[in-house]
């Protein structure tokens, strides 16, 4: 009796840990997937992929600067830090002009975090790279180019 | 007539030749900052999490950890023992770079066979960090700040670096080349990238040394000095080196002893 | 199994600096193995990073990311020796979550 | 006062020295020789792939060259005129006595820089890896400067028959006017065929090519 009963509880126990490791991170795992926005990831250029996110189209602004190398030595890594100045940022969107897709990279910002976020991406080809921000529901856009430059000897 | 257009000519490639020098600096002030921007954040800290946990983890045949492994500074000591690599072993009666004594250790102390653990040292593409690079990024990064010292009492030390002397100056191959085609003269340049002259105890020497093993973004992957000299081999057009054999670890000791003094700062990051 | 983050979260006069570094090899389903075939895309599509149960981040990611992906970013409101959690999820439903200390 | 001082000391440094002699005579310390050395590396060295072995064996020239780097003496005289000599002698001029190829196709070979690695096979069709050394077209910003800069080669040189002839002479042997060159030997040592010299030919020295423009 005691120990069926004792088998019980430990079982539930590990059902327990289960649930709250594995089954629940799964389930999260999922819902993150689904909010992924594959039209974006998807679309080849700037007018497609601000479509795509919601936006009629992108207005130039000063008040985003991109900081990125103007000559990258590879193409595999490329550091890019955006910063937006415009209030009530929401999202900052970090696209290659001449890759596959477009969109590299998307953010968003909650209240309290700065409109300024740093990662590295990689460039196919020399490029332009737009900076997209999203600020009370209205998108604007800022451009760099960045030269990707050959690899050494041999290949 | 003729002396005026003549003069007029050395004037238009004078202006030529110093916008080409111009565009030239740019390039190189902005590959520099390229490096620069990728300073933060490497990827080799990955690596060297990696290789700490192995250090520490009982495997092989005897169940074993590396910890009681004697690097040179007394079992056990990693501090600063990359910096003083290579060494002369007495218990091996050899000389040693870090890696050839991580696979000594791998087999005395794990009870791994020697083919085993010098088996695939460097990874492929898409690959995971093999253990010994896992282990290198590890104990290199314990070593960084430290002067590098690279012993030259014992005579087969010395040997080592006279070997290591003459096989950096050795051409051979189809293309004629020797490590010092390209890494013998100050200032030159492949394509756009900068060739340290490694053959004498200058600054170039130094940096060279002190910033591998290093985390190539071109490869997403740690290399160590091992792999360095293996694929310097392959575009000289060379048979392949042999991973940790003698005429590494003799190349790795020229190299080492032309840095003494310098500071070790590795795991870097490089193109 | 994906190898453990590195996470640095420091305490500054404007706000917590957080520096992520995630082991992750980010395929972009366009390389070709040695054997000639496509290499299927393999990549981290989803990022939050949260500071007391807050999400003060979430990013989503393309394959674009540079393999062994950084992060790099600000946000107001933390403070030293508080506990920040930062979660990938990949295009194949694996996921990590590693925390960390603001020092 | 001088003197007695400095008698005892140089006793002392005299007997110091002896002392340390012996106590390093076990193990006195002598270089390895050229043989020596040969042989280790040989033994530290695998095939793979299209690189095997036998690339150690190193000719004469790269015997003398490889000597030279190392001491940083000068090439003696007779010898130098007789390596030069012997790499003149294996230049083959092309049979149809057309030099000059098209500076397109050169322009993709001076870009290349594959060919007879380990990572390579024998269908690997070789560049000249020219820009690795060379500044040639000036549109090409990442190029190297361990030889000479090459552009504007024809408006600075001529394409008079000795200027063509040196340097389809340089290209095939570098060490014919220059021993112990760096450059490699793209004809005499297979790496490039003679289409393709000719290719890199009319890159020099067409007047077309981007080079000359």
């Amino acid at each position: 009796m005691t120990q069926s009963r004792r088998e019980f509880v430990k079982l539930t126990g590990v059902f327990a840990v289960m649930a709250s490791a594995g089954l629940i991170s799964t389930k999260e795992a999922f819902a993150q997937q689904q909010a992924w926005n594959k039209a974006a990831f998807e679309a080849k250029s700037l007018d497609e992929t601000v479509k795509a996110l919601g936006g009629p189209a992108a207005t130039q602004s000063a008040d985003i600067s991109i900081t990125a190398p103007d000559i990258a030595e590879n193409g595999a890594v490329v550091p890019v830090a955006v910063t937006s100045k415009i209030p009530n940022t929401q999202n900052v969107y970090i696209l290659v002009e001449k890759n596959p897709n477009s969109l590299a990279a998307g953010f968003a910002i909650p209240a309290g975090t700065d409109a300024n976020v740093s990662t590295r991406i990689k460039m196919g080809q020399t490029s332009n790279v737009h900076a997209v921000v999203k600020a009370d529901n209205k998108f604007y856009v800022a451009t760099k180019e960045v030269k990707v430059t050959l690899g050494g000897c041999g290949g | 007539m003729k002396g005026i257009t003549r003069v007029a000519l050395a004037g238009a490639a004078l202006a030529l030749s110093c916008t080409a020098a111009l565009a030239q600096k740019e390039t190189a002030d902005a590959i520099a900052r390229y490096r620069q921007l990728l300073q933060d954040g490497n990827p080799a800290e990955l690596v060297a999490a990696r290789g700490e946990a192995l250090w520490k983890e009982k495997r092989g045949p005897k169940k074993t950890s590396l910890e009681q492994c004697d690097l040179g500074l007394g079992a056990g000591v990693v501090k600063g023992a990359y910096a003083q690599m290579p060494r002369y072993f007495a218990d091996a009666d050899q000389v040693m770079d870090y890696e050839s004594r991580i696979v000594h250790c791998m087999v005395t102390l794990q009870g791994f066979d020697r083919a085993t653990a010098a088996k695939n040292p460097y990874s492929g593409t898409g690959q995971r960090q093999t253990d010994i690079e896992a282990l290198t990024a590890y104990g290199v990064e314990l070593s960084r700040g430290v002067p590098v010292n690279i012993p030259q009492e014992h005579p087969k030390e010395k040997a080592a670096f006279d070997r290591g002397k003459q096989l950096f100056y050795m051409r051979a191959g189809p293309y004629d080349f020797s490590c010092a085609s390209c890494h013998g003269v100050t200032g030159q340049r492949i394509r756009l990238q900068d060739l340290p002259n490694i053959s004498q105890n200058k600054e170039d020497a130094a940096r060279a040394f002190t910033t591998w093993p290093a985390y190539r973004v071109s490869q997403g992957t740690l290399r160590t000095m091992q792999w360095r000299l293996n694929d310097c081999f392959r575009q000289q057009r060379f048979p392949e080196p042999v991973f940790a054999s003698p005429a590494t670890v003799d190349l790795i000791t020229f190299l080492g002893v032309n840095a003494n003094g310098a500071k070790m700062d590795s795991p870097s990051i490089k193109r | 199994m994906a190898d453990p983050m590195r996470i640095r979260a420091t305490e500054q006069p404007d706000g917590v600096d957080v520096r992520v570094l995630m082991s992750h090899e980010m395929e972009t389903g366009q390389r070709r193995d040695s054997a000639g075939k496509i290499v299927p895309a393999h990549y981290i599509s989803n990022v939050t990073v949260s500071h007391n149960g807050k999400q003060v981040l979430s990013a989503e990611w393309g394959p674009a990311v540079a393999k062994n992906p950084y992060l790099q970013f600000k946000f107001k409101g933390g403070k030293k020796g508080d506990k920040l959690t930062v979660t990938w999820v990949d295009n194949k439903g694996d996921t990590r979550t590693d925390e960390a200390t603001i020092g | 006062m001088k003197r007695t001082f400095t008698f005892p000391f140089t006793l002392l440094l005299a007997v110091l020295s002896l002392v340390t002699v012996s106590l390093i005579g076990c193990a006195v310390y002598t270089a390895p020789t050229r043989e020596e050395t040969l042989q280790i590396v040989k033994s530290s060295f695998q095939d793979r792939g299209i690189a095997k072995l036998d690339r150690l064996n190193q000719s004469e020239l790269q015997v003398a060259c490889s000597e030279v780097a190392l001491t940083g003496k000068e090439l003696p005289k007779d010898l130098r005129a007789r390596l030069e000599k012997q790499a003149l002698a294996t230049v083959k001029l092309p049979a149809d006595g057309v030099y000059l190829g098209d500076f397109k196709q050169g322009e993709r070979i001076a870009q290349t820089g594959v060919g007879m690695q380990w990572s390579d096979t024998d269908k690997t069709v070789a560049g000249g890896n020219c820009y690795a050394c060379h500044e040639i077209s000036p549109q090409e910003i990442a190029y190297g400067n361990i030889g000479p800069s090459l552009k504007g080669y024809r408006k600075l040189r001529g394409d008079t028959p000795a200027v063509v002839s040196y340097t389809w002479g340089k290209l095939w042997n570098s060490h014919a006017y220059n021993a112990c060159s760096q450059m490699p030997r793209y004809g005499d040592a297979n790496i490039l065929t003679t289409a393709q010299i000719k290719d890199l030919m009319a890159l020099l020295l067409d007047p077309n090519s981007p080079v000359n423009k």
